[in-house]
């Protein structure tokens, strides 16, 4: 029964939902519940890491139908790696928002709704299944445009809209992938479907399959041109919200990108020639706009879009190796993005008016040396600059690209990243050097929850070993795609 | 199956479907709005009912959720008739004739014609 | 384990850190702080000599530590010659350095305000902490014992050397310098990093013993170019070579220690000792010979001559580092004894002479108030210590004897002169060396003459000054003792020299002999070296006149515009990059249409159209019918695109629902028809809604927005070749029917017998994928929710009221009047009616979902229109409180928690998660038939009880237009 | 008879489709909303009996159960647009 | 007959995509509406057979797949939701903004 | 009392939509009924008495059978009209008093009337006037009122 271990981390998050709308009324008995319940799903979680890492894959069919026709959960180490690293955050996500002085956090369905997105990014990690993971991916995305809808920041509704507008775009994609999968192989089970197009030749349907699929995950991963929501969604987002969205909710489209490529079409090289060009595309234009832009926050968005770029491009290359540096990628980038935006909201909370335009929160650093240092850290990070985590990322992106010779795209990202000094030391000077007489000693947003993100991402920095051996284990997983077909069949 | 039943099937279905077609006839014919509606009553009225009834005879289990359909149509058509006229003279469907008892009382409570929606 | 004495330099200076924080604690001053500070160094310098006597014969000492095992990563030390060469310079000027930022920031004796540096009575923590950490990263960048080891440190420096420029942030000017110098060394550390990467990824191994030993197979390699290229771009960036010297002069802006500490001895060394390290391994080539010595060569003539142009102390000091840098790059370039000789005794020449003129700078400055040339003057007698300290170091730097920098020089001059020299490099290097020489003799002059021997220039206002307080004299003095004292040591210091032998010997990687004698007799270095002596000495003699003309004349040789543009550009492109996210979604949506179509051409998506079969036109019997509903829905659905007003093409939009509906039942998918249906029609209405919300004056005005004819080509082209990609597949789809499904033939046998179910969609639906459904009705919970915290809260204008505040305030208003709807008691009885039906309605859905169409949702939906109903006929106030129970979210709260626990109750009675069970059989409860009270059902009233919560906080949220707006 | 009443039905449905386009037509041209109103609402229940038709050449019940939630989701759905044409407002 | 059903479905997709594609958030909306419909019939298209009845476990002649149908009804709930999401937003987007003009919507760039 | 005037309605209702007349169906259908009836306002309805019920169900039966009859009866002349290529009509509305005193009696009326073809309710004031739009005013206005003093009659009987 070791499969049980399955369902906490999405039934917690899940059970989360009517929990705290239950108790919108009361205020404080919902924060502490909340707190308590994402922990609960954090060690729950933690649990189910060891589990896999102790017997292989688990995997749990739900109704207790027979292989393939119910919905299997699998946890295989490579979705229990972005288990692991979705509540790791959205603890962090939780923290913040209990210490955050944006109003929505005290909005009676916050963590109703934040809740809701836990559970979304929760399931589409873990489920077996394509359908079901659309379901959860949309679960995401309304949860997410509900909570950015309702932001402090006027322009939330107007993000929220078009995000909710190219969303529809993508789940709109995502059921024209799916069908044409399911009209071309007659099944939805990944396990079953990857059994499937591994034993027939590719058709046109399924080919079709894959290009709306590709398009959905693309979007969902704000991969360039793709990407046009993410800079104003992430931007407008409230703070505890832009940080999951930033850091973990981009990572369902690289998901998506990691079943098609390993489990789904391995044999399909145009994909993850497509997947190399448009990351450098992202990498560049990532780059550029996040040096171009206005607004902290919105130079963060940008920045994930050069770091998805990365991600992207890892996935591209396709070796072991560099599929493992991408996850090492994914995993610190998801730490260190959340603790930025926190960081860049927490100064805009303490700015004259709320607000993270360069213009307002600029030299509001001059009260808040402690935020300083965990901003140059956490930019250093962004940077790849050791000690810190960001760097055993891009060194790995960087080794990976030589090891399998693609000296090409791995120029195009080595001169990119210099852009990420650039904007991320500007943003510094900017908020802690530059002078502003508006600038008063204020409270604002807690710290502590980007404190407890820049000190993982020094640990991890600096005690990498078990994050990397992870990463391979995964990516060794991944290349054998038959091992997970068999571990989702043995349990049916 | 019985004869009768069927003959009286072949009724209904074919009463119905004539009396609704008259009701379509009427609907696109008449004048205007409120005229219309007198025609389309028709169609809910024995066109629906007429063909439920015919189901009630010729399909199995029908029965009584085709009778159930056929008291909620009788009880709801009219209301909607009703609903629809209202909508119409409140805003300013002028009425197609001499008589119009209904306007002196509008008057009263100071009605502000609005332009169609 | 004597390797790991390695560790304890480096935890000193680690140790140093927290004290820092400690002794502020404790209230210190300055002085004192930088006393005791200095001591932690000083105890790393010694731990270091001792390591090095440690050594044992000619091998290098190394600690390793595992890392990161997987990757074969390690952190590891390395103590060898060179490595102890640097690490003696960095921890022996660091004490220095440390003790005199004490005195340096002390204000408890304030002399003059100096040139804008703030002098705060507490301690300088973040300086002293800053500096600390520095030295941490320079002494780990030298005794690192592998490459990556090496880089992690090397990005310290640029960190910490960042921190330190910008130490005065207040200041633009220190602001600036303090991004160039990132900007500059951050962009050669990524060049680093990936060089390194290569030579890791050749040679297996990132330790210098087997990157040393590697060297065949990376001078062979046909990528030696490409990461030599980056390698030594690294190096020149931070060793400030030509062109990328131009951070360092802008790098004064920091505080003096750090001045004398980053830009004299240390930091700038970091490229020299790289290019030292690796030259065994990837020196000798021709490529390393041309770049090096041809760079280091302008470099040396750029310095020398930017320097004499300067007035400020600092700037022409650090030209001159400049000038000494490209001399040591030239000489790695070398592959001779002697040059090798040179580097290492100019090395520790340079950081003894320019770490004590840099710190009297600094003297001059906080007792002054001035470090300007044009402003100083006459200071002998009033200072008459530092006059010494200066005119020593100054001499030293001159190359005059008998002083250790002539004894640089004349090495320097004799591998210059060295035979086998190529051909052209063999006339340069003497001359641009004899040339450097005597300009940088002629800054030497300049500075001990401007400062202390030249009468004041402004005669009126002669600089004031005296000899500072020994604590703050003393770190130049003992630099620039050192100086003088190996140059007139009569015996030569042995130690020193064989010292300095195994230093060149690592860097050579041959033994190198070492003699520290200053006279060597009359040979060609000498007669070079009294030829670059004059021609100082003459430029001296007509010092003004040539400063004159190199003012005016001569250009500034400034790669800054090269910069600023590279910088500008880089800003253009990122506005324009900026400027493409136009904020108009329109544009976004069809990029992301395009690019889709595009994708799934080119990856083939597309069946050929050889393979198309052609079309079958079996019109007769239900085709014809559904051919009937498609057309109707085709053309109502162009109609919405086609009717002018809103509400039409809502109307229209309706009707494009009906058919598909139609379409769904003729298919036949009662199931699905049922819900198109009722989603159709709540479609509707929320659509109603939302007119009903938006202004009329608004949509007009968008309707009337023209779009231009291109415009509207360019969409009907997107939306035409989009549909026409999905009509092709779903063409092939349905060509190829019927196909193999591998699930659908179980759940039509096992539908029945498993669930009890008679409808197999109802059975996929709630049993064998219910977990889809379980997130379908929260994705819709959450949809009510989302609605319901926008218009309560997150819409809501500062001051508002909230909506359910206006509900206890407000008396119940029905609309009264003779044509007003809602007073007809026509619909009154209907609404009334309509609610207990559709309870009866929901309640059978519900119970008998499994047996045919309808299910909680649509038994959700339509008890939500009929409150719907109530709302619209008794009003929204009036409706809440005739339905005391209608409280919104805790229904959907409800409904989730018995989804839930629904699920669960499986696991615990063993069944699994989500498992179908039938508790009416388990307890036998006589049941009607048809109904079996099971897991389903219970998951049907979960359904409903959530769709109801959601769908009425969606009716009621939207529907209520607040009344001061219909107003 | 049987034979009589399967053309029938099938007339009978063949003439309800054809209603059913007329009412349309006349939802999509009709002179102002109400007309239009009225058009949707004959088009609804001429849908229904669509249904109810569909149910007996398929002779099964279950069409009838759409129809039944059909008819009174349409009916809803009128006495919401006709609230809304004549008050600007839904409630 | 397949081709009929294969066009009609594109020109549904077409037809939202051209509404989304429109200055009014109203059309636009609508769109959204449309692209939601023809979703659910191409779905059901991708089904496996032809059916002639329903499916029931009673019938007696092939069913249609039912498993799409399952799919359809999860999608049209889920993009019954969202949408009444969307009306919400653009309620409040009308309030704040004083326009319905999508284009006017641009708070938010660079 | 009031509880069973409306769930046994609804029972029944419950009965006709699952159709099967078991004892356990019965039972749940009593409860079913039973709960909704405790969902919905109390609302004001005409006393009951089992004294009275054969009156009601009397009446109730005349009044089906009257209506069914106003509604043939226009349905042929409204047929009539929509036929005749003049298209004769001559439209107005007229105020008819309704004549009951309950809301549900107004009801009934506006019901009956706008359920035969050619009358049709527009507007109901608060004394139970029904403003209604005839297809023929003359007739109507000579017809309407005698029909609405039957039904009147008939829903005296079977509410006061
Ligand atoms: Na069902
Ligand atoms: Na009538």
């Amino acid at each position: 029964m070791t499969s049980y271990w399955l369902l906490p981390p999405l039934l917690l998050p899940l059970a989360g939902v009517p929990l705290t709308l239950a108790l919108r009324k009361y205020p404080r008995s919902q924060q502490i519940a909340a707190l308590l319940v994402m922990f609960a799903a954090l060690l729950s979680t933690l649990t189910l890491l060891r589990q896999v890492l102790r017997h292989t894959a688990l995997t749990l069919q739900l109704g207790a139908w027979p292989f393939p026709f119910g919905i299997s959960l699998t946890a295989d180490l490579p979705g229990t790696f972005m288990l692991t690293m979705s509540h790791l955050v959205l603890m962090a996500g939780f923290l913040y928002a209990a210490g955050s002085t944006e109003k929505v956090t005290r909005y009676p369905t916050f963590y109703t709704l934040f809740f809701a997105l836990a559970a979304g990014l929760s399931g589409a990690f873990l489920t077996g299944d394509l359908f079901n993971l659309f379901v959860f991916a949309e679960i995401i995305v309304i949860s997410g445009a509900a909570l950015t809808a309702n932001a402090d920041e006027p322009a939330g509704v107007e993000a929220a809209y078009k995000y909710f507008y190219i969303s529809t775009l993508a789940a709109m994609f995502f059921l024209l992938g799916v069908g044409a999968l399911y009209a071309a192989y007659g099944t939805l089970n990944l396990a079953d479907l990857a059994r499937q197009i591994a034993s027939t030749p590719l058709s046109p349907l399924a080919l079709a399959g894959l290009a709306f699929l590709a398009v959905t995950f693309f979007i969902k991963s704000a991969a360039v041109p793709f990407h046009f929501w993410q800079p104003d969604f992430h931007a407008a987002a409230p703070t505890a919200i832009s940080a999951m969205l930033s850091s973990l909710v981009v990572k369902v489209g690289v998901y998506g990108f990691l079943r098609l490529t390993t489990l789904l079409f391995p044999t399909v090289s145009l994909l993850k020639t497509l997947l190399v060009l448009v990351g450098i595309a992202g990498v560049v234009y990532g780059g550029f706009g996040a040096a171009g832009t206005h607004n902290a926050k919105r130079m963060l968005a940008y920045s994930t879009l050069a770091q998805i770029g990365f991600i992207l491009v890892g996935l591209g290359w396709g070796t072991p190796f560099s599929i493992a540096a991408a996850l090492v990628f994914a995993f610190n980038h998801a730490l260190i993005k959340a603790a930025m935006l926190m960081l860049a909201g927490a100064m805009a909370s303490r700015a004259a008016v709320k607000s993270a335009s360069f213009s307002v929160v600029v030299g509001v650093g001059k009260y808040h040396p402690f935020a300083g240092i965990l901003f140059l850290l956490g930019g250093m990070a962004l940077a790849g600059i050791p000690p810190l985590n960001g760097f055993v990322s891009k060194f790995l992106i960087f080794w990976s690209g030589l090891d399998s010779a693609n000296y090409l795209s791995l120029a195009v990202l080595g001169l990119a990243s210099i852009l990420t000094v650039t904007y991320v030391i500007r943003a510094f000077m900017r908020i802690w050097f530059e002078t502003n007489p508006e600038a008063k000693p204020k409270a604002g947003d807690s710290l502590l929850a980007p404190a407890l993100l820049i000190a993982l991402s020094l640990v991890l920095g600096i005690w990498a070993d078990p994050l990397i051996v992870l990463a391979q284990t995964s990516a060794q997983w991944l290349n054998d795609p038959q091992n997970y077909i068999r571990w989702v069949i043995g349990s049916g | 199956m019985n004869l009768l039943l069927q003959i009286a099937a072949l009724l209904f279905l074919v009463t119905g479907t004539a009396v609704s077609f008259i009701g379509v006839i009427g609907f696109l014919r008449m004048p205007d709005v409120y005229t219309r509606l007198h025609a389309t009553g028709k169609v809910s009225v024995f066109g629906l009912v007429f063909l439920l009834l015919a189901a009630d005879i010729l399909t199995p289990l029908a029965t009584w959720k085709a009778l159930l359909l056929i008291f909620f149509v009788l009880l709801a058509a009219p209301s909607i008739s009703h609903s629809i006229a209202s909508a119409a003279y409140r805003i300013g469907v002028p009425v197609n004739g001499k008589r119009d008892d209904l306007a002196p009382k509008v008057h009263q409570s100071a009605r502000k014609p609005r332009n169609h929606a | 384990m004597t390797e790991s004495i390695l560790l304890l330099p480096l935890l000193l200076i680690v140790l140093g850190l927290p004290v820092v924080f400690l002794l502020r604690r404790m209230g210190l001053t300055n002085p004192k702080a930088g006393w005791l500070l200095s001591t932690f160094p000083l105890a790393a310098f010694f731990i270091l000599l001792y390591a090095y006597t440690l050594l044992p014969h000619g091998k290098p000492l190394f600690f390793r530590l595992p890392w990161i095992p997987s990757l074969g990563l390690n952190f590891s030390l390395y103590l060898d010659g060179l490595a102890a060469l640097f690490g003696l310079i960095i921890t022996g000027i660091g004490a220095l350095v440390v003790l005199y930022t004490g005195y340096y920031f002390d204000d408890a004796h304030p002399t003059r305000p100096t040139s804008g540096e703030t002098h705060k009575s507490s301690l300088e923590v973040r300086f002293f902490a800053y500096i600390l950490l520095f030295m941490l990263a320079m002494l780990g960048v030298v005794l690192a014992g592998d490459f990556i080891t090496m880089f992690i440190f090397w990005e310290g420096t640029s960190i910490s050397s960042f921190l330190l420029i910008g130490y005065k942030y207040k200041d633009e000017a220190a602001r600036k310098g303090a991004f160039k110098s990132l900007f500059i060394t951050g962009g050669g550390g990524i060049a680093l990093l990936a060089g390194c990467l290569f030579v890791i990824h050749l040679t297996g191994s990132a330790d210098w013993n087997t990157v040393i030993a590697g060297r065949e197979l990376l001078t062979n390699s046909p990528l030696y170019p490409a990461f030599f290229t980056l390698i030594v771009f690294g190096a020149f960036t931070k060793s400030a070579q030509f062109p990328a010297h131009i951070w360092l002069p802008e790098a004064m802006s920091a505080p003096t220690p750090a001045s004398a500490f980053l830009h004299s001895a240390t930091m700038v060394k970091a490229g020299i000792y790289l290019l030292a390290r690796l030259n065994p391994a990837l020196g000798g080539t021709d490529l390393w010979f041309w770049v090096l010595s041809g760079f280091g060569l302008i470099t040396m003539l750029a310095g020398a001559y930017l320097g004499s142009k300067q007035n400020d102390l600092k700037p022409l000091l650090a030209y001159s580092t400049v000038s000494q840098l490209g001399v040591l790059v030239a000489l790695i370039a070398q592959q001779s004894e002697i040059a090798f000789k040179a580097l290492v005794i100019s090395i520790l020449a340079h950081a003894l002479y320019k770490s004590a003129l840099f710190m009297a700078a600094g003297i001059i400055d906080h007792e002054t108030g001035t470090r300007d040339l044009r402003q100083l003057g006459g200071l002998r007698k009033q200072m008459p210590i530092l006059f010494a300290i200066t005119s020593i170091a100054a001499l030293s730097m001159a190359g005059l004897p008998p002083l250790f920098g002539f004894l640089a020089k004349e090495t320097l001059l004799a591998s210059a002169t060295h035979p086998g020299l190529p051909p052209i490099i063999d006339s340069l290097f003497p001359l641009t060396t004899v040339l450097a020489g005597a300009l940088i003799l002629f800054q030497a002059a300049i500075l001990v003459w401007g400062v202390f021997l030249a009468p004041p220039a402004d005669p009126k206002h002669p600089p004031h000054g005296h000899d500072p307080r020994p604590g703050f004299w003393l770190p130049p003095a003992i630099p620039a003792l050192l100086s003088l004292l190996i140059g007139i040591t009569p015996i030569e210091p042995a130690f020193l020299a064989n010292f300095l032998a195994d230093s060149a010997k690592a860097a050579y990687g041959a033994k190198v002999k070492v003699s520290l004698a200053l006279w060597t007799g009359i040979n060609v270095p000498l007669l070079l070296s009294i030829v670059a002596v004059s021609l100082g000495a003459a430029l001296f003699w007509q010092r003004n006149r040539l400063r004159a003309a190199l003012m005016t004349f001569l250009p500034d040789l400034t790669v800054n515009r090269l910069y600023d543009w590279t910088l500008r550009g880089l800003d253009w492109l990122a506005k324009t990059a900026t400027h493409l996210q136009g904020g108009q979604v329109r544009v976004y949506l069809r990029v992301i249409a395009i690019s889709a179509v595009s994708l799934y051409l080119l990856l083939g998506g597309f069946p050929p159209l050889s393979l198309l079969p052609s079309p079958q036109w079996n019109l007769h019997g239900l085709n014809g019918l559904r051919a009937f509903s498609l057309v109707i829905m085709a053309v109502a659905a162009l109609s919405t695109i086609f009717l002018r007003r809103d509400l039409f093409s809502v109307l229209a939009l309706g009707v494009v629902g009906l058919s598909v509906a139609v379409w769904m039942a003729l298919e036949p998918a009662p199931d699905v028809a049922l819900v198109q249906v009722v989603v159709d029609i709540l479609t509707t209405v929320i659509l109603i809604l939302g007119l009903n919300a938006i202004p009329r004056k608004q949509r007009d005005r968008a309707n009337e927005l023209l779009h231009s004819r291109r415009g509207m080509t360019r969409d009907w082209f997107v939306a035409g070749i989009f549909g026409l990609a999905v009509a092709l597949t779903t063409f092939t789809a349905l060509e190829l029917r019927p196909r193999e499904s591998l699930v659908s033939p179980y759940y039509a046998e096992n539908a029945k017998p498993m669930t009890g179910a008679k409808d197999i969609v109802g059975a996929i639906v709630v049993d064998f994928r219910g977990s889809d459904t379980l997130i379908e009705i929260m994705v819709f919970g959450m949809a009510g929710v989302a609605i319901y915290t926008l218009f309560h809260f997150g819409a809501r204008k500062p001051g508002e009221a909230s909506t359910q505040e206006t509900l206890q305030t407000l008396p119940a208003r029905m609309p009264r009047g003779i044509y007003a709807l809602p007073t007809s008691p026509l619909l009154h009885t209907l609404a009334y009616v309509m609610l207990p039906l559709a309870f009866l309605l929901g309640a059978t859905h519900m119970m008998y979902g499994h047996d045919q169409p309808g299910d909680g949702f649509t038994a959700g939906v339509i008890i939500s229109l009929a409150i719907a109903m109530w709302y619209i006929v008794f009003g929204y106030q009036e409706t809440r409180r005739k339905l005391t129970w209608l409280n919104r979210n805790n229904l959907v709260a409800t409904g989730l928690t018995l989804a839930l626990l629904n699920a669960l109750l499986g696991v615990a009675l063993g069944e699994g998660f989500f498992a179908p069970v039938n508790y009416g059989d388990r307890l036998s409860l006589p049941l009607p038939p048809g109904f079996s009270l099971s897991s389903a059902f219970l998951f049907e009233v979960a359904i409903c009880l959530t769709v109801m919560g959601a769908a009425t906080l969606m009716i009621d949220n939207l529907g209520r237009i607040r009344e001061d707006e219909n107003a | 008879m049987q034979q009589i009443l399967t053309i029938t039905i099938w007339i009978v449905l063949a003439a309800h489709l054809l209603m059913a386009f007329a009412a349309v037509w006349q939802t999509l041209r009709g002179e102002n909303a109400v007309t239009r109103l009225a058009g949707l609402d004959l088009t609804s229940t001429l849908t229904i009996a669509v249904l109810v038709v569909i149910s007996i050449i398929r002779q099964s019940s279950i069409f009838i159960d759409v129809a039944i939630a059909a008819a009174a989701l349409g009916y809803l759905s009128t006495v919401a647009l006709a609230k809304y044409i004549s008050d600007q407002k839904v409630f | 007959m397949n081709l009929i059903t294969a066009l009609v479905i594109g020109t549904l997709f077409a037809a939202g995509i051209y509404q989304i594609l429109r200055r009014n958030v109203i059309r636009a909306a609508i769109g959204l509406a449309l692209i939601s419909n023809a979703i659910n019939l191409y779905l059901f298209s991708m089904g496996t057979y032809n059916g002639l009845a329903a499916a029931y476990t009673t019938a007696t002649e092939q069913i249609s797949d039912p498993l799409p149908q399952a799919l359809v009804l999860t999608a049209i709930v889920i993009s019954a939701g969202g949408f009444a999401f969307v009306l919400g937003l653009l309620y409040v987007l009308s309030t704040r903004y004083k326009t319905s003009d999508s284009d006017e919507i641009n708070g938010l760039k660079h | 009392m009031r509880f069973l005037q409306i769930s046994f309605p609804l029972f029944l209702v419950y009965l006709a939509l699952t159709g099967n007349l078991t004892l356990p169906n019965l039972v749940m259908g009593a409860l079913i009924s039973s709960g909704i009836t405790l969902l919905l306002p109390p609302i004001a309805l005409p006393p009951f008495s089992f004294s009275r019920l054969p009156t009601f169900l009397w009446a109730g039966l005349r009044y089906v059978f009257v209506v069914a009859w106003d509604v043939i009866k226009g349905t042929y002349s409204t047929a009539k009209i929509v036929l005749d290529p003049k298209l004769p009509i001559q439209p107005g509305i007229i105020a008819i008093p309704s004549g009951t005193k309950t809301e549900l009696g107004t009801a009934l009326s506006a019901h009956a009337i706008t359920l035969s073809p050619g009358e049709m309710v527009i507007a109901i004031d608060e004394d139970g006037v029904m403003y209604t739009h005839c297809l023929n005013v003359e007739d109507s206005a000579r017809f309407v009122a005698e029909a609405q003093s039957l039904r009147k009659n008939l829903l005296s009987k079977m509410f006061e």
